[in-house]
């Protein structure tokens, strides 16, 4: 049984991708998209990937297609003149080749995996306890790659930078986006009112347990970062003006604060991002709450694209 | 149990993957989004009947999760086909 | 056939299938697109890898798992860079091609005068 | 007891898998927008609901199946505002 639901899982997700790829219109390819990325959730629970299923169920099921369906409804129309570029046929045929032999390599790789199979888990089990956290994910994270997890905030930040640089000059310092018509008795905004409260409590906790069981601050910053869009969805709130002093503070307090711990590691335990004997845990709590609201807002404002209108309108 | 478990997530993945011959046919955008939705409650279903089956606990979580944000896409669906007039007001704002 | 190794091919041929997208796709949106399904297939991949390296009660290796939900952020933030330029472009060029003489679908806007 | 528990888990969980059923081809058998919505909503409440109730004497703690319960009530909430606003939206580009 679980085999055949396995087949099916595959079998879906390599068709709902054929289909984002060949659909004739933008906007039936991105909800195609959206699907195929609610399935990856499934096969990252069948891969024993509890983490990673979070993960993808957060930012696939909630920012991704969020994102991009609003380009899809701005671009409507854009099909024609895309389509004058389309390329001939022996183009085609040739980059058909490409992809097929891409995949036939990919596929012998596959196969031919060495058995037993290399695995770090060991060495990961062995070091644990020197962490203090249980949920071997989280200490990968926040202990023994620590590195790359200050990176990827950093590489967050520089995303959000770059989107912001993409602002007419003379808006520069504004709101970001549209502003959105509050309904304040409309249907959305009754969601908007209710979903919030849930959802901060339920990212809350998704972040506080990933210490010791799936869950961390990444999945948790994008739950809240959805409730965040939800409300500027609805009208209730509106995004903050982007040359405020306390948002920029906001933004690089939790990446300043991994590495100020960083930079005190090469004091207490002679290396960069070391944690002296003992002090693991605490310290990587602190990393955590520091960078949750920051991943939040900076995920959030992300969504929200480069400012549109000036600050008071 | 088990077994009866998968049976059940496998027959109502292939029902809403059955469902999803609406992204192909539309005709309306708005039926291309039910098709997603309904993908999306189906997909919760499977979880939990994945997660029961297989007894890992922090599949409840995954299932949370994706029923929060499981009407996201077509909140922003709704609001983006209203964005053309918003659009206009944006624009004489800014002149 | 395990699941990793069944996964494993699925992600080759999700990889293939991106590829191909990517090459041929004139939209700018559905280069996009493409580009996340070839990431995805990337991820896949390593998932599959991840669970073959399953010891000591853990589902998997946790260290590509962990690189694994580093990789999903940082693909989702360069979709948003990406779209944030898309858009911008149309905005600029009533265009969403880089073609000198395109044709425009809409009127250039007004902020960008 | 714990038969009849199982018992109550296949007949519920069942009773839900046919919800689905009957979603999906309403889904795909109903001639427009307002119908198929319709048909939606049964796979959202009934469907994740009876199978939320198949599982819950399957959970080992009180913790997992409140969190099934507040699943079902957030599946509930968003699945029927996002209808409300699919059907305002299908009305609105129809008239418009």
């Amino acid at each position: 049984m679980i085999n055949l639901l396995n087949i099916g899982l595959a079998a879906l997700i390599v068709g709902l991708a054929c289909w984002t790829i060949v659909a004739r219109q933008p906007f039936a390819a991105v909800v195609g998209f959206i699907a195929y990325g609610l399935l990856l959730t499934l096969v990252w629970v069948q891969l024993y990937g509890i983490d990673v299923a979070l993960t993808e169920a957060a930012i696939g099921g909630g920012l991704t297609g969020a994102l991009l369906i609003g380009a899809a409804a701005r671009l409507r129309g854009t099909d024609a003149a895309a389509a004058a570029e389309r390329p001939g046929a022996p183009a085609r045929w040739l980059a058909a080749g490409v992809s097929a032999a891409v995949t036939g390599a990919l596929a012998i790789g596959v196969l031919s995996l060495p058995d037993p199979a290399p695995t770090l888990a060991h060495a990961v089990a062995a070091n644990i306890t020197s962490t203090g956290v249980g949920n071997p994910i989280t200490a990968v994270l926040l202990s023994f790659r620590a590195m790359d997890t200050l990176l990827e905030a950093i590489v967050l930040l520089f995303a959000l930078i770059g989107v912001w640089s993409l602002t007419p000059d003379h808006f520069w310092g504004g709101r970001p986006g549209l502003p959105q018509q509050a309904d304040s008795n409309g249907i959305l905004a009754f969601a908007a009112r209710l979903l919030p409260p849930i959802g901060i409590v339920a990212g809350i906790y998704i972040f506080w347990v990933g210490a010791d069981h799936p869950g961390g601050k990444f999945q948790g910053a994008t739950i809240l970062a959805s409730m965040w869009l939800l409300t500027m969805m609805a009208g209730l709130t509106d995004a903050p003006p982007i040359s405020r002093t306390w948002l920029r503070v906001w933004l690089v307090a939790g990446p300043l604060v991994f590495i100020s711990i960083g930079f005190v590691g090469v004091v207490t335990a002679g290396a960069f991002l070391g944690y002296p004997d003992g002090l693991a845990k605490p310290l990587i709590v602190v990393i955590e709450l520091a960078l949750l609201p920051s991943l939040a807002v900076i995920l959030g404002l992300l969504l929200s694209g480069p400012p549109q209108r000036k600050a008071q309108p | 149990m088990p077994e009866f478990l998968l049976g059940a997530a496998l027959f109502i993945l292939v029902m809403v993957a059955v469902g999803l011959v609406r992204i192909l046919r539309g005709p309306a955008d708005a039926d291309r989004m039910m098709a997603a939705q309904l993908l999306g409650t189906g997909g919760i279903a499977a979880v939990l009947l994945l997660g029961a089956a297989t007894g890992v606990d922090a599949t409840i979580d995954v299932a949370l999760t994706l029923a929060l944000l499981a009407a996201f896409a077509s909140f922003a669906f709704v609001r983006a086909g209203s964005a053309p007039t918003v659009n206009k007001t944006a624009a004489e704002d800014g002149a | 056939m395990n699941a990793a190794t069944l996964f494993g091919l699925s992600a080759a041929a999700l990889i293939g299938v991106g590829l191909f997208g990517l090459l041929v796709s004139p939209h700018p949106l559905r280069k996009i697109l493409a580009f996340n399904v070839i990431g995805s297939g990337v991820f896949l991949l390593l998932g599959a890898i991840a669970r073959r390296g399953a010891a000591l009660g853990m589902g998997g290796d946790p260290v590509p798992q962990a690189l694994l939900i580093t990789g999903i952020v940082v693909a989702f933030s360069a979709t948003a860079l990406a779209v944030a330029l898309l858009l911008r472009l149309f905005d600029a060029t009533g265009s969403v091609t880089l073609a000198a003489d395109a044709p425009t679908a809409v009127p250039t806007d007004p902020d960008n005068v | 007891m714990n038969f009849a528990l199982d018992l109550w888990t296949l007949i519920a969980v069942a009773a839900g898998a046919v919800f689905f059923l009957a979603g999906t081809t309403g889904l795909l058998r109903f001639p427009d927008t307002f119908t198929r919505l319709h048909a939606l909503t049964k796979a959202d409440n009934l469907g994740l609901g009876l199978v939320m109730l198949g599982l819950l004497p399957q959970v080992d703690s009180v913790v997992a199946g409140l969190k099934l319960l507040c699943i079902w009530l957030l599946v509930l909430l968003s699945g029927a505002t996002a209808s409300q606003l699919i059907a305002r939206h299908t009305r609105q580009s129809e008239s418009g």
